[in-house]
């Protein structure tokens, strides 16, 4: 689209691979390219076990990729010595699932807001470090007299609250949330939604929403990338990916949700057959292929490669073979 | 799984190797020699060196180690005792067979008693059948061992009179010991059960059981206590311990011919043959016992089989 | 019209009591399943749907729950008044229960096979060995597994499978009635897919009724015949999945139910939420336990609880309907 | 409507309030432990005050003919076969015991703990090293390693410390290595990583306070195994050396008169078992107290 610009993030063929105990590979991130671009909403969909949350993680360096490169404004990031990707972490943040274990229980709330700004030195006093910490918590709707409570004596929606403060303290531009609302009611969900979208245009914040949820996902994004086995398969613009989606299981992830609507109660799901397995010593070839029903001897063998087959749309199946301008 | 047994025993190489060189290492750290313990103040410097020579005691720390190690590896041999110039092993080995009886019984009674009252006290929380045994177990866990022995002697033997107070003499000099050597460890064995068992009664598995309309027996008999019994075991397995160290205090204050009390009385002399041979033997039993335990676990738990399995591939 | 109920609650009020409070869990519902239909029963956490399920089974944790009234008539019995003995007859074989979690509602150290044919042999004693094994396999197939995997162990299965094996287990005594208690919650959508559409199959094969519960209205409007909303302990509304989807009137809790979900459809930049959160349910406030949160709070909702208004099928339990010609307009789901 | 707009105007007061009140009151609600509680300080104002007591010194040997008297009004307890009273032993012999079970348990947890610490913290080649020797250190049963160390290096205080330790450290190791490799995987110590948090600021920050319940109830229910410990060494001979007052070698003393003067064996007897099981109920207590959900 508009080759100008740089992107905020973007990634050349990034891939995290783990050793498991008896030397078997899982490649749980394997050649990932996206570009995330200032001001915009990227959402990671897949099921569990796709390497949605993995991805964000590495991009943010707190897993070691394996191979590949992340560029932040440009600049690679993924050979940054500790200091300089420290002083970087204020840049790039990351907001957690479950607000139960990803805020520490033996701090109090505005100790966990104040702990970035502690650790950069943000301000020059700690009066001044508290009182950002209860601008930050008007800023997230969290009420002050939470102050001084404990994590574990607010629900769910409220802990999430402070992860968000938290995770704002720093003033970020980019921010990965890693299923911020899956562990939340559909209320609370709401409002916790609602809430990160105004951030993000009262703060002019850049988002790589990561979750199962495809409806969460529509809301909130702007271009959304599917995620199979620790591959992208299909990569577009929200409206595109579902009102035109192509690849097999992305229409099948569509499918399965159960919408709120009684018109469509007899609609079928498209059920696709078998259960993600895990990306063990993977053979090359489309991932998806033992659970798809248009298999063909074309889909093993050699790994599928990301087409751009509409603007902006990309698909790795061999279905879609044809390219734009080709 | 095989495979699995194979490194466990293997491990006991290193393992026995590092018993032996820990053990000629404090003893080297000790003053004194055998030799004048032996001989006595009296005797000149000449004799004392001359008898140390002869005892092998005077080689530098890594010889000796080296030495004792080949000598027990390739002629089975683990010398001869400084203080009774008998061959160590033959002197051992029936102390040996005592002690390993005692820690056996130990272990078999300590766990009849303790996981039945464990289960039981679990099963019947709050009532009278679970704060009586627990308040007892609570007690015995904040006595010595020695204590609860003579408490035994002075109740049994001495105001009763209804048991010998020492010796292996007869099947009834064997009760007090047995009951001395197993009561602390089956007090920990109830608390350490009918905590598991309280643990597994909140499973959602014992729900379900519950939902499928089986009995309040068969979910506590069939699926809370297969489940709750698999920390048990283990536990049981770390309580050996502890039990080696209640025989020990059997023997010495039963007057048993064992091996634990044999260590303590040759301390003294600084018989280090017996001493060496006597700590690997009840080390090897002690690991054989650990791994048994694993073994044990990995039958009663699919996925720790499902691991061995594995290992093999 | 009596007869053809499978479950009847009235007026059902249950607290779970510990030394430090007592948490007024259900306040009062009513409930009832047709033969052959499935009830969704809709809410969020601690609303009380899980409590609801247990009550019916019995199997509310023995320490702190209490029933305090209420009947339970199931198809012509009162459960209440059973002995331990003739519960458990009921248990399994014609009430089943799949709970929410797959990955610790199955025994750890028991095979597949074991705890199928447990179920079976508990309330079909006169059954040979090889006619149970047979129906293991008949149950494992029905759910979608190979019948040569009996006698893996659990951990050995997917989180998928292991709802199928736990699904299996419930429907091999071909109960009356099923109570799933969020089956699917735990499961990734594609599978989730798979098996929602399993259970709808072995219902209308089997012809037993259901009650499902659940928090996603999307699962409802596939799966139920009726709905009832749960919310701080009580139904505050009930009805077909048409009068609750398609009905003039909604509560106001229901509305914003639909309000919060993202929809596929349409495009919108913000989402209308419930504000605030559910009450303490150890503190329940003195009127509408919904009041506090409600857009449409009068001064009657803050002193007064609700009675039950019923239109037909439909029900609902708010003060707005008290009067209908207060109804206001309703909002569209959408 | 907007949440993120809500201002409350109010100026906050940020008070630390203390944790430990909280635990403070989860505690108090434990009968036992109360009663532990106050079992254990009575014993130690006892102790303390030893000599505002009793008129006699542990080491004061009476005459001939008051040797093994049963306890009167002069001699509380009674006196033992040197005529020395039993009472005064008891309490200055308390003075021992605890002291060695309070020195050797903080010795092996500050030993253990390190050391699991690094263990954990570290993983790989570290961690295996460590681990493995100590299961070839765990593979010699506790009872023959103290001997042993006693054996070579002489039996006294400092020495049965240095056993004690040795004999109690590994349990920390196992413990505080666990700990530290379950709360590395928290999603809050990624979180304090996202914020720029170094490893050392992680360890001190979040693993140390959220490790430090476990460790604690830990510790103080091996003081009162080390008590027990300790006194059966007293009793092998491989205690404190006579004539120190300590329970377990008055228990082991006793031992010879048991028929003659039951008491001698009593009281020591008592004073084992009463401060055991009160330092068991604080434990048990304080599990409670500092995490529900802490199970043994």
């Amino acid at each position: 689209m508009d080759s100008a610009r740089t992107p905020l993030i973007e990634t050349v063929n990034l891939k995290k691979l783990f050793k498991l105990n008896g030397g078997a590979l899982l490649h749980a991130v394997d050649g990932i390219n996206m570009k995330v671009y200032s001001g915009e909403t990227i959402g990671v969909v897949g099921e569990s076990g796709c390497g949605k949350s993995t991805l964000g993680r590495t991009i943010l360096r707190l897993i070691e990729p394996t191979s590949g490169q992340i560029l932040y404004n440009g600049v690679d990031i993924t050979k940054l010595k500790s200091g300089k990707m420290r002083e970087l972490r204020k840049d790039l943040q990351i907001i957690f699932q479950d607000p139960y274990s990803s805020i520490d229980p033996r701090k109090s709330v505005v100790e966990v807001i104040a702990e970035y700004m502690f650790i950069h030195n943000t301000f020059p006093s700690k009066s001044a470090i508290y009182n950002r910490a209860a601008e930050l918590m008007d800023l997230v709707g969290l009420a002050r007299r939470y102050a001084n409570s404990y994590p574990h004596e607010l629900d769910g929606g409220r802990r999430q609250r402070i992860g968000i403060a938290r995770a704002l303290s720093l003033n970020p531009k980019f921010i990965v949330c890693d299923e911020p609302v899956s562990a939340l009611d559909v209320s609370i969900q709401a409002q916790i939604l609602n809430l990160l979208m105004d951030l993000a245009d009262e703060l002019g914040l850049t988002y790589m929403f990561v979750t199962h949820d495809l409806s969460v996902v529509k809301h909130i994004s702007n271009k959304i990338m599917v995620m199979y086995l620790g591959k992208c398969v299909e990569m577009a613009a929200s409206d595109e990916l579902f009102t035109n989606p192509l690849h097999p299981y992305t229409k099948a992830l569509l499918s399965a949700i159960p919408e709120p609507d009684i018109s469509k109660r007899d609609e079928e799901f498209v059920l696709i057959k078998g259960e993600i397995s895990s990306p063990i010593n993977v053979k090359p070839g489309c991932r998806f292929a033992a659970r798809c029903d248009y298999v063909s001897e074309k889909c093993t063998g050699r790994d599928i490669e990301l087409k751009e087959v509409a603007k902006e749309h990309f698909v790795a199946c061999t279905l879609c073979n044809q390219e734009v301008g080709k | 799984m095989y495979r699995y047994v194979i490194n466990r025993l293997l491990f006991l190489i290193p393992s026995v190797l590092g018993v032996i060189f820990i053990l000629f290492l404090v003893m080297s750290m000790t003053p004194g020699d055998p030799a004048r313990i032996l001989l006595g103040d009296a005797a000149s410097q000449a004799q004392v060196d001359e008898l140390n020579r002869q005892l092998g005691y005077d080689l530098p720390f890594m010889e000796k180690y080296v030495r004792y190690v080949y000598k027990m590896v390739v002629e089975q041999d683990f010398g001869v005792s400084y203080f009774t110039k008998q061959s160590v092993f033959e002197e051992i080995w029936p102390r040996y067979k005592v002690t390993v009886s005692l820690a056996f019984i130990g272990i078999v009674l300590s766990s009849l008693i303790g996981i039945p009252f464990g289960i039981y006290t679990a099963v019947r929380q709050y009532s009278l059948w679970d704060t009586i045994p627990s308040l007892i177990a609570f007690f015995i866990a904040a006595i010595p061992s020695f204590v609860l022995g003579m408490l035994l002697l002075y109740a049994f033997s001495l105001q009763l009179n209804w048991l010998p107070s020492y010796g292996i003499e007869s099947f009834s000099s064997f009760i007090m010991p047995a009951l001395a050597v197993s009561i602390p460890p089956a007090a920990f064995n109830l608390r350490f059960t009918k905590s598991s068992m309280l643990e597994s009664i909140r499973q959602d598995y014992v729900r379900t059981a519950r939902a499928k309309g089986a009995s309040e027996h068969t979910v506590i008999w069939k699926h809370a206590l297969h489940n709750a019994l698999l920390p048990v075991v283990t536990n049981v397995g770390m309580s050996l311990g502890n039990l080696i160290c209640g025989a020990v205090v059997a023997e010495k204050l039963f007057s048993i011919p064992g091996i634990g009390s044999l260590i303590v009385d040759r301390i003294t002399y600084k018989d280090e043959p017996v001493i060496i041979a006597g700590t690997i033997l009840i080390s090897v039993c002690f690991t054989v016992v650990m791994l048994l335990v694993d073994l044990i676990y990995a039958y009663i738990d699919p996925r720790i089989r499902a691991k061995y399995a594995r290992v093999k591939g | 019209m009596k007869n053809d109920l499978i479950l009847d609650i009235k007026n059902l009020r249950v607290i779970y009591q510990t030394d430090l409070e007592t948490v007024e869990a259900i306040n009062g519902i009513d409930l009832k399943i047709n033969k052959g239909k499935t009830l969704g029963l809709v809410g969020e956490t601690g609303a009380g749907k899980t409590t609801t399920a247990l009550s019916i089974m019995r199997l509310l944790p023995e320490k702190t729950g209490k029933i305090l009234s209420g009947e339970i008539h199931f198809d012509r019995q009162e459960l209440l008044k059973l002995s331990p003995l003739e519960m458990r007859k009921v248990r399994g074989n014609r009430i089943a229960m799949v709970f929410q979690d797959p990955m610790t509602s199955l025994n750890p150290v028991m095979t597949v096979r074991e705890q199928i044919a447990e179920a079976i042999k508990l309330h079909n004693a006169n059954l040979s060995n090889d006619e149970v094994d047979q129906r293991v396999e008949t149950a494992l197939s029905m759910v979608g597994i190979l019948p040569s995997r009996k006698n893996e162990y659990p951990h050995q299965f997917s989180g998928g499978m292991k709802q199928r094996v736990v699904i299996a287990m419930a429907l091999v005594c071909e109960p009356d009635l099923l109570i799933a208690d969020e089956p699917t919650t735990a499961l990734d959508v594609t599978i989730q897919a798979q098996v929602l559409m399993m259970i709808r199959e072995l219902r209308d094969r089997i012809g037993t009724s259901m009650l499902m519960i659940t928090h996603d209205l999307g699962i409802v409007a596939k799966i139920c015949d009726d709905v009832a909303v749960m919310y701080a302990g009580q139904i505050v509304e009930s009805g077909t999945v048409f009068d609750l989807f398609t009905g003039e009137k909604r509560h106001p809790y229901t509305q914003g139910l639909f309000d919060s979900i993202p929809s596929l459809n349409t495009r919108s930049n913000r989402l209308k939420p419930i504000q605030g959160l559910m009450p303490d349910p150890s503190n329940l406030p003195k009127g509408c336990c919904f009041a506090p949160r409600c857009q449409h709070c009068m001064d009657i909702c803050i002193n007064e609880r609700p009675k039950q208004v019923i239109e037909g099928t439909h029900t609902l339990l708010c003060h707005l309907f008290a009067d209908s010609s207060a109804a206001p307009a309703p909002q569209e789901g959408e | 409507m907007s949440q993120a707009t809500v201002q409350t105007p109010d100026k906050i007061v940020f008070k630390k309030q203390s944790q430990a009140k909280e635990v403070w009151r989860r505690y108090k609600k434990n009968k036992g432990a109360v009663i532990g509680l106050v079992l254990f300080s009575f014993i130690l104002i006892l102790l303390a005050g030893a000599n505002f007591i009793v008129p006699y010194s542990a080491a004061t040997k009476g005459v001939f003919s008051q040797i093994n008297q049963p306890p009167s009004s002069e001699h509380l307890f009674g006196t033992d076969s040197y005529g020395r009273d039993v009472f005064a032993r008891v309490l200055y012999g308390g003075r021992t015991s605890l002291m060695v079970a309070l020195l050797a348990t903080a010795s092996s947890c500050l030993i253990g703990s390190t050391l699991g610490a690094i263990a954990g913290y570290f993983g790989g080649r570290v961690d295996g090293v460590i681990m493995r020797s100590l299961d070839i250190f765990m593979s010699i049963p506790d009872i023959l390693f103290t001997m042993a160390v006693v054996f070579a290096l002489g039996a006294n205080f400092q020495n049965l410390l240095i056993a004690l330790t040795l004999a109690y450290f590994t349990n920390y190791v196992r413990l505080v290595r666990s700990q530290v490799l379950n709360l590395a995987e928290q999603d809050y110590v990624e979180a304090a990583k996202a914020g720029g948090s170094g490893s050392t600021r992680i360890i001190l920050t979040h693993i140390l306070p959220n490790a430090m319940g476990v460790i604690i109830v830990n510790t103080t229910l091996n003081v009162a195994k080390i008590i027990l410990y300790e006194s059966t060494l007293s009793f092998l001979g491989l205690g404190m050396p006579p004539p120190a007052p300590a329970w377990g070698l008055m228990l082991a003393e006793a031992r010879e008169f048991m028929r003659a003067a039951p008491h001698l064996m009593f009281f020591p007897a008592v004073a084992i078992v009463v401060s055991a099981s009160s330092i068991n109920l604080i434990g048990d207590g304080l599990r409670d107290a500092l995490d529900p959900k802490l199970k043994s």
